[in-house]
């Protein structure tokens, strides 16, 4: 018996979950606490590898062929590549004219 | 023409009231001639009906009970039915009588008294209004047409008192006089309503039938009499309701003839005279009449003692005869009611018509502003006084026959008796009085007696005509006469026929009553003739009842206080709480707070998008605690 | 002939005039004036045709039907889901005539709106055919289209042709007043809406087609309990719109607010529609409701009778005092309705025609005076009647109408619901009776204060009343008259219907 | 304790050990490189899990590609180097919110029973079953993951490009 | 998973025409120099119009592919819609962009991408796939809103909308992740399925995943508490945007959910109803509270319209065949009514640079036919008769109440009227307040025409909705094979 199936065995699909579960509210915290945007991608992306970790998790221990999940894991990380590279643009854009990229300074549209 | 037929009556003045208002303008003469043309031939219908109704009368016997006929007006089928029909009997016979008869004495002495008025043709117009309403009143055979005719000849009373309305005071009585009696209408429509419900009809004979049946519950019966006899008293100005009538003197001269002496005030003693036995079917209802009747003369003889206007003497006099009109009810002789109706509606006219000529003469209408006319108008003076002294019920003039039944049927109560006795020389002086002072001793204006004048023959023919009646009008107590006149069993049958009334004289009243009258002629003579100033004395030494009298109780001032503090106070009170309760506060606050509610939640937009994170969050957190707290 | 065509064309036509209207350029106010006038002509013949032509005692529940499948068979909706459904009974038919009387006299009055008279008749054709519409459709989601429809234009009507009044101790800007007419209606139409549904969820019959809901009804379709609990959405929802106390205030300040025609038209005719709805969705639909609710709506309609106559007798602004008074004499339909007694209802009705043409009548008259004097307090006035006879003659007839004069048609509807009152409450009755005396004394008070007495020299320059405003006038005069001494044709008409009526007896 | 949990718990550590860096690290600059070390971690898991492909694309694409673009925009958008405040003033408040949020998730995931736990094989994806049906069935929404690179290349150039007036 | 793929690509064509279309306009601006670029919207709306054309060959006709992507009426509505609403931001986009937008082709190519993203979530019946074509949408939308580019209001938009975008987009994939683990699979058929015969032993994680999802489509949709982005990033959008924010992104937002709930979630409605109930009501309520107090028409229509959300949220909560037929023939009558009032807000701020609503004052008077129009659109989303909003909201309402939730149909009906208020606000404005200054504005021929045409669309809607109920109920009959 080959490793991957030790794994199986030796290490439940919970713990990935949970691993994930952890990796993600740490993000969200970022999200939440942190003040500049690049800081702020950063930890989404934390989330979006958090969201892929479940995915691949439920991929290897679902039934076999159901590989859906490998797959999602792949398009997550086309996307956040994509997603930061929009995001950086963004920033620039208002680091132009704002010289700044702290989200709390950018109030001007409220109520 | 017979009896059924007699709904054409109102319909010719009513005719030429609308042709009038449509066309009056345009008329020769803005069409006064087609107003009096339709009257006379009114008064012309009636005699084949009153013929008619004594054929009838002679056949059927004293039980004859009157001729009814009548058509559907509306209907909510099996529920309300409303018909529209006359009902001719004795009492209407009176009233058709005396209302056609004055109306065209009126007519025909406005069409120079009234010459060159600016509303001239309107004037015509709205007297052949009144004439229609006040026939279809007494012609009606049930209450609604009678409450229709009522309110339509209070309307006309209204738009006539206030016929000179660019006087501030006209407007102002006119205004009086319709709210008034309104206030009496309104217990009136109840009483209508409430007999309606008991017996499922309008028709007045029917529900004094159905009452006589004992069908109405008693409480309904006693509740409507009383409301009924509110209307009465507002439209013959009763106490407490008397305070228009006074007023009413605004309107040209002869509208108070004809509505505020012989017709029109007169409806509320003919409402109860009909519904008479209803009245006594309730206890205590004719002591109601009775009391009311008494007060009310009492008080309009007193404040007729003190009054300085000539129109104004008249009209407290007309209250003071209202007044002993009621009490005839209250003891249950109509009969006699309905014969001092009949004179008063005669030597009232007189009088009134009479000042009028007077005051067409000289536009004075205050007494001390009068006096020594007699050369000056002979015509107005000799009837003035003819009427002046039937008033007051001197033997043999008409109103000494009424009065004289009246006591009569007063005699088997003796306490009513005596204070109606005392009322007479009362009468008798201040007639006296007023006809002293506006025709003899000396002229207190000479410029207004300079150019005095005798009344033109339109104003005096009336004058002479009614004068005469005066005199004669009376005698038909007397059985003989009636039979001459073609009436079976005297005129007593004729003015009630429930209960066939001959004439009783009892030498004792008559001369104990003359005595009276003498007595209060003579003070007058004395005070006013022979000894000019007494009266200031008088009036000095009975200062504090003088200003009670002249003031008129203080009833038309507490009633003033009590409109404009009472009520309008109530109306601002009402009006202030809507505009600042009910709307500012009720409306607008729920507005308001809502917009408020806005303004609290509208700052969850910080503009930080940190908080916008958290509060997505704090989304997802409570969806999953509430999921859980439910599945877990 | 009968045909629904003939309602359609009442509902159309004001529409298609509309339309019209648009499409006629702002520069030439006359062919406006001519096109609104001339729709108000013809309407006013359909609805005078429409009216003769109802036979009395036909035996069809409703006459001039006519039904057209809007949708059907589509989600929730089963046969006959929402269709246009036209038709009017004894009841429908004085509202139809109503509406054509008050429009037509409205748009001679407004004969001499100069601003952006355009957009104004647009906004007025578009509220005539909401009216009509409300009284002529048997569909519930027309009859509420049509009822919303009649309160869509009133913002823009008073807002931009009204005026504010100003008063000593407080003042009504047009703005606010038109804001609150709006608000309050449609926020009264929410109840109206939610019972909407809840009848319909209820019936489970997947249409709106009234007359099968009534049949519905009349089989205990609807559970008492039910019909205890959507009722009253009817009835207040309703109610607000024929003025119920305690949400009334709209009215004065609204009808204060509006220009001449649109206060004829708003207390004429759509102060109506509230009555004619709780007829229709309340009494109809839910007779056990009606039942259980009347003695509330029957309180709430006596403290209207005497509060708005209270009110009324307060007022020194002529249009303030005509509109409490309309207040008032909504009072008297709402009682009238809440007897439950063929003679009480039969009076409502009669009192929401009455009503109808006389404070049309009213406002007008306190239209032409205003357009000249520019001031409505009515103790700046006095002996107009030397300076404008015509013109206090005719309010003169509005006014003894109003309180109750016989003779003239408010004694007839005011009888009627009297005697029905009594049957039931009897107290409330007399109150009802009382009311009509303090109308009187505040009519007369106006009068007395500003027709009669001497005449005020500033009002030399008054002209009496044109011939448009004349021709509106008299039209009016004409039905208060018919109807005071002639009411046989609409009672024959009302009575026949209300008899049938599930929760009358 | 065997060699694949010692395994697991390592990179498990490592993981986490980097996002905390990545949330709490004053410096930005490591920040970054702290993501990177989580990141390398998640590629672990990966291994961890048989999917040698993906930990490859992971260690590739985000490890490489996006830190490096991540390190660039915080170069870009330094001011100056004042020390600023790394933290928002919410913080406590984000604390208490995100770790609700993971005390919620772990009580979901740790108590809900997954179809996957029956298994005890994991089931390795071969790439050639991969990219077929990558290519195939999923070829769809490998389109539109193309077009949303080409929207955001072409945003990020509309929007970065220096105008002229800049 | 379907056994045998079908890869039938023609079923495709639509979207790839866009996706040429999209091309073609890049080229043009790019590489065709003496390319006059205010010719470009026009080229675009054309070419949409013919896609429109292409896409109808598919009405009533059902296919799939690969099991992904499914062709049928559902589909194909929201095709014409979607290309549809696309032409009207195009159109009225033509005259602002000259003036004050640089690179118009990527600005109408983008729209055109952003299309396809939408057409997808209506289209797929996958998570995956659902998952893409949304982040194609949201980054599309990305990009226009911060647009300006040297407008703050526009760059801080931007902003918030994406970096909020990325993370609700995470927080929507963990819980695709949880909903995948607990199903087994991302077939919406397959999880219905599973779903149904409980094999997925039905707990937390998957609550836990519905709450997520519900936050991440939410975000699209704005509804409360997600919903904060919106007003800020309606009023930093440029104004087309704005109307394209709130026309397309929220319809494709309740397209997602509809083909979603109903085609997955459907066995455990019992689980998410109330959420998105709860959700519903208090996105109905703030929305229409928050907007009595907005100066500016942009975050008014920004607030109206999460209003707006929480009506047809209620229609997601008492989900059955009707409500969604309700949902889509009001979402139908709404986003044509919005693009009527955008044209008429849009063609006003050409003309004066303002967007305050007190800037409309005397609008009647300078502009009559804007006025008339917006006023038209507005009475409308008050749910006047007469216009789209009075029969689409009965409509919804009622069906709502059918399925039981009298209550949010009670909610729904007051909160309406509330809103009745802001709109006359608006509308005083622009009839009775005196105009700033004096002069008829000459609005050009071509907005007057679509301004017209729209308001025409919801006179339309509002007097005989017949077709367009059917089509919707025809259209989600494929929601609940």
């Amino acid at each position: 018996m080959d490793g991957a199936s030790a794994v199986a065995q030796q290490i439940p699909l919970e713990h990935f979950l949970v691993l994930s579960a952890i990796l993600f509210s740490i993000g969200v915290y970022g999200v939440l606490s942190r003040r500049n945007a690049v800081l702020i991608i950063m930890s989404v992306e934390l989330m979006l590898n958090a969201a892929s970790i479940n995915m691949v998790a439920f991929a290897a221990y679902a039934s076999p062929g159901a590989f859906i999940g490998i797959i999602f894991a792949i398009f997550i990380i086309t996307i956040a590549a994509a997603e930061v590279g929009l995001a950086l643009a963004i920033v620039l854009r208002v680091f132009r004219n704002r010289q700044t990229a702290n989200v709390d300074e950018l109030d001007t549209l409220r109520w | 023409m017979g009896m059924t037929d007699a709904w054409l009556l109102p319909l010719l003045p009513a005719g030429a009231f609308v042709v009038l208002l449509l066309f009056g303008p345009y008329l020769p003469r803005k069409g006064d001639w087609i107003a009096i043309g339709a009257m006379a031939a009114t008064f012309g219908l009636v005699f084949p009906i009153i013929f008619d109704f004594t054929d009838e009368l002679s056949r059927h016997g004293a039980e004859f009970a009157g001729v009814a006929n009548s058509t559907q007006w509306l209907e909510v089928p099996g529920y309300l039915e409303l018909r529209l029909g006359v009902h001719v009997d004795a009492i209407t016979i009176v009233m058709l009588a005396v209302v056609t008869f004055v109306s065209l004495m009126v007519q025909v002495y406005s069409l120079a008294y009234m010459k060159g008025d600016s509303r001239y043709g309107w004037f015509y117009a709205v007297l052949s209004l009144f004439t229609a309403s006040m026939l279809a009143l007494v012609l009606a055979d049930n209450f609604l047409l009678l409450y229709f005719a009522w309110e339509l000849v209070g309307l006309c009373s209204y738009l006539l008192i206030g016929h000179y309305s660019h006087l501030r005071s006209a407007a102002e009585a006119s205004k009086k006089a319709f709210i008034t009696t309104r206030l009496g209408d309104v217990g009136l429509l109840i009483a209508i309503i409430l007999l309606w419900r008991d017996t499922g009809t309008f028709n007045i004979q029917e529900i004094i039938a159905a009452a006589q049946a004992g069908t109405i519950r008693t409480e309904v019966l006693t509740a409507s009499v009383v409301l009924l006899f509110l209307g009465a008293m507002g439209k013959s100005a009763q106490f407490p309701f008397h305070v228009w009538l006074p007023d009413a003197m605004e309107g040209p001269t002869p509208v108070s003839a004809l509505i505020h002496a012989a017709t029109m005030v007169v409806a509320g003693v003919y409402l109860v005279a009909r519904t008479l036995p209803l009245f006594a079917l309730v206890e205590g209802g004719q002591e109601l009449v009775l009391a009311v009747g008494l007060l009310t003369t009492f008080m309009s003889a007193g404040m007729g003692l003190v009054m300085t206007d000539i129109k104004r003497v008249i009209a407290y006099s007309t209250i003071n005869s209202l007044g002993l009109m009621f009490v005839a009810l209250g003891v249950g002789a109509p009969g006699a009611a309905m014969l001092y109706l009949f004179t008063h509606a005669f030597f009232k006219a007189l009088l009134f018509l009479g000042a009028g000529s007077v005051i067409h003469a000289t536009d004075r209408q205050e007494v001390d502003q009068l006096g020594g006319l007699w050369s000056k108008m002979p015509i107005t003076g000799v009837t003035f006084a003819v009427g002046a002294l039937s008033m007051a019920g001197l033997p043999f003039l008409s109103g000494f026959w009424a009065k004289d039944e009246i006591l009569h049927a007063l005699l088997d109560n003796r306490g009513v008796f005596a204070l109606t006795l005392l009322t007479l020389p009362v009468t008798a002086f201040y007639m006296t009085r007023v006809f002293v002072l506006t025709f003899l001793g000396e002229p207190k204006d000479p410029e207004a007696h300079a150019h005095a004048h005798e009344s033109p023959l339109t104003m005096w023919v009336p004058l002479a005509l009614l004068a005469g009646l005066t005199f004669v009008s009376g005698l038909i107590v007397f059985d003989q006469v009636g039979r001459a006149l073609g009436f079976p069993g005297g005129i007593g049958e004729i003015i009630y026929a429930h209960e066939p009334e001959i004439f009783h004289f009892s030498v004792g009243n008559a001369i104990g009553s003359s005595l009276l009258v003498l007595l209060g002629l003579a003070l007058a003579w004395y005070i006013y003739m022979l000894r000019p100033g007494t009266s200031a004395v008088a009036v000095r030494t009975f200062r504090p009842v003088y200003t009670l009298l002249v003031n008129k109780f203080y009833i038309d001032a507490v009633y003033q206080a009590i409109v404009d503090n009472v009520v309008l106070g109530v109306a601002r009170m009402v009006a202030w709480f809507d505009r600042n309760v009910v709307n500012d506060t009720g409306v607008d606050g729920a507005g308001y707070t809502t917009k408020f509610a806005g303004y609290l939640l509208k700052y969850q937009q910080t503009g930080r998008l940190p908080n916008y994170a958290l509060g997505i969050v704090v989304g997802v957190i409570a969806l999953a605690l509430v999921a859980f707290s439910i599945k877990g | 002939m009968q045909t629904g065509y003939i309602l359609l064309a009442t509902i159309a036509v004001p529409l298609l005039a509309a339309v019209a209207l648009v499409l006629v350029p702002s520069r030439y106010p006359n062919v406006v004036r001519m096109i609104a006038v001339g729709t108000g002509f013809v309407l006013f013949g359909l609805s005078l045709y429409a009216f003769f032509a109802y036979q009395v005692s036909s035996g069809k529940d409703f006459q001039f039907e006519l039904q057209w499948v809007w949708i059907e068979n589509v989600g929730f909706l089963g046969d006959n889901g929402i269709t246009l459904h036209l038709g009017i009974d004894g009841i429908g038919a004085p509202m139809v005539l109503l509406t054509g009387i008050v429009t037509f006299a409205g748009t001679l009055i407004s004969n001499k709106i100069e601003y952006r008279n355009k957009d104004y008749f647009i906004l007025l054709m578009l509220l005539v055919a909401g009216v009509f519409g409300v009284f002529c459709s048997l569909d519930m989601f027309f009859w509420f289209f049509f009822y919303e429809l009649a309160v869509l234009p009133m913002y823009l009507l008073i807002g931009v042709w009204g005026s504010s009044s100003v008063f000593p101790t407080f003042s009504r800007t047009k703005e606010y007043s038109a804001l609150k007419l709006t608000l309050v209606l449609v926020g009264a139409s929410v109840p109206i809406f939610i019972g909407i549904f809840a009848t319909f969820v209820e019936s489970g019959l997947g249409t709106f087609d009234l007359p099968t809901l009534w049949a519905y009804a009349e089989q205990g379709g609807f559970d008492p309990n039910f019909q205890k609990i959507i009722f009253p959405l009817f009835m207040i929802g309703c109610g607000v719109l024929a003025g119920l106390w305690p949400f009334h205030t709209w009215s004065p300040d609204g009808h204060v607010a509006a220009p001449t025609a649109v206060s004829m038209l708003h207390a004429g005719v759509l102060m109506k529609l509230g009555a004619f709805g709780i007829i229709r969705l309340g009494m109809q639909l839910m007779p056990e409701g009606a039942e259980f609710w009347m003695p509330a709506l029957i309180t709430l309609g006596t403290i209207n009778v005497i509060y708005g106559a209270i009110s009324a007798m307060a007022q020194t602004d002529f249009k303030y005092m005509v509109g409490y008074s309309s207040v008032s004499h909504m009072g008297y339909v709402l009682m009238g309705l809440a007897t439950l007694n063929p003679i009480g209802v039969n009076g409502a009705v009669l009192q929401m025609f009455s009503h109808g043409v006389m404070t049309a009548l009213m406002f007008a008259m306190v239209g032409v005076l205003y357009d000249q004097a520019h001031t409505r307090e009515m103790s700046l006035f006095g002996g107009l009647s030397q300076r404008m006879p015509r013109f206090a003659a005719f309010f003169a007839v509005a006014g003894l109408a109003s309180l109750g004069l016989p003779g003239l048609s408010g004694f007839v509807a005011e009888f009627n619901v009297f005697v029905g009152t009594f049957q039931t409450y009897p107290a409330l009755g007399a109150l009802g009776v009382l009311g009509a005396a303090i109308t009187a004394v505040y009519i007369l008070r106006m009068f007395a204060v500003a027709f009669f007495g001497p005449a005020n020299p500033r009002w030399d320059g008054l002209k009496d009343m044109s011939r448009f405003e004349l021709a509106g006038g008299a039209l009016l005069i004409a039905f208060i008259l018919l109807m005071g001494v002639f009411p046989s044709p609409f009672v024959d008409r009302i009575a026949e219907t209300v008899l049938r009526l599930p929760s009358v007896s | 304790m065997t060699v694949a949990q010692v395994m697991f718990y390592l990179i498990a550590a490592l993981a986490v050990g980097g996002a905390l860096g990545v949330v709490l690290s004053r410096n930005t600059v490591y920040a970054a490189l702290f993501l990177i070390l989580s990141l390398l971690a998640v590629a672990g898991v990966y291994i961890l899990l048989a999917q040698e492909f993906l930990a490859l694309v992971q260690v590739l694409i985000y490890a490489g590609a996006v830190t490096v673009l991540l390190l660039f925009a915080l170069m870009l958008t330094r001011v100056g180097d004042l020390p600023e405040t790394m933290v928002g003033a919410q913080w406590p408040l984000a604390a208490a919110a995100s770790s609700l949020l993971g005390g919620l998730l772990i009580a979901a995931v740790a108590t809900s029973d997954w179809p996957g736990d029956a298994q005890s094989q994991i089931t390795r994806v071969p790439f050639e079953a991969l990219g077929d049906a990558l290519y195939r069935q999923w070829a769809v929404p490998f389109e539109i993951a193309s077009l949303v690179l080409l929207v955001a290349l072409v945003g990020a150039i509309v929007l970065a490009r220096e105008e002229e007036g800049e | 998973m379907p056994s045998e793929l079908n890869l039938d690509y023609s079923l495709l064509t639509p979207e790839f025409c866009l996706a040429g279309l999209a091309a073609l306009i890049l080229a043009l601006d790019l590489f065709v120099p003496q390319f006059k670029r205010e010719y470009l919207p026009y080229v675009t709306a054309v070419g949409l119009l013919a896609i429109i054309g292409i896409s109808l060959g598919w009405v009533n006709k059902e296919s799939q592919f690969a099991g992904i992507l499914y062709i049928d009426n559902y589909t194909s509505f929201f095709r014409v819609f979607f290309i549809a609403t696309t032409i009207g931001v195009v159109l009225m986009s033509a005259q602002f962009v000259q003036d004050r937008l640089r690179n118009p082709g990527e600005y109408y190519a983008l729209l055109v991408l952003s299309t396809i993203g939408a057409i997808y979530m209506a289209a797929s019946r996958e998570l995956l796939t659902a998952y893409i074509s949304l982040e194609l949408l949201s980054f599309s939308l990305y990009i226009l809103v911060s647009f300006a580019k040297f407008d703050e209001r526009s760059n801080e938009g931007g902003m918030k909308y994406m970096l909020l975008g990325a993370f609700s987009s995470a927080l929507f994939l963990y819980g695709l992740s949880l909903i995948y683990g607990s199903a087994g699979s991302t077939f919406y058929v397959d999880i219905s399925a599973s779903f149904a015969n409980g094999t997925s032993g039905f707990d937390l994680g998957v609550l836990m995943g519905l709450a997520l999802v519900l936050a991440g489509l939410g975000f699209k949709v704005a509804a409360v508490p997600f919903h904060m982005w919106t007003p800020d990033a309606y009023e930093g959008a440029p104004l087309p945007i704005t109307a394209y924010l709130s026309a397309t992104s929220k319809a494709a937002g309740f397209a997602l959910l509809l083909r979603l709930f109903s085609g997955a979630f459907m066995p455990i409605a019992d689980d998410w109803q109330w959420m998105i109930a709860g959700l519903a009501a208090i996105t109905i309520v703030l929305g229409n509270l928050v907007a009595l107090q907005q100066h500016n028409i942009k975050r008014l229509l920004a607030y109206s319209s999460i209003g707006q959300v929480g009506y047809m949220l209620m229609a997601i909560a008492a989900l059955s065949h009707d409500t969604a037929s309700a949902l889509l023939l009001h979402m139908s009558g709404y986003v044509i009514t919005n693009l009527a009032a955008f044209t008429c807000i849009i063609a006003w701020y050409n003309l004066t640079e303002k967007e305050e609503i007190e800037d409309f004052r005397g609008m009647a008077e300078r502009a009559p036919l804007l006025a008339a129009g917006l006023a038209a659109a507005l009475f409308s989303l008050s749910g006047m008769p007469l216009f789209a909003g009075f029969f689409t909201k009965f409509i919804l309402f009622q069906a709502v109440a059918s399925e039981g939730f009298l209550w949010l149909a009670i909610i729904a009906v007051v909160m309406s009227f509330v809103s009745l208020y802001y709109y006359l606000m608006v509308i005083k404005e622009m009839y009775i307040s005196e105009p700033a200054e004096e002069g008829r504005l000459s609005v050009p021929l071509l907005v007057n025409g679509l301004a017209v045409l729209l308001v025409a669309g919801v006179f339309y809607v509002g007097i005989y909705p017949r077709h367009l109920f059917e089509a919707a109920q025809e259209a989600t009959k494929f929601l609940f094979v």
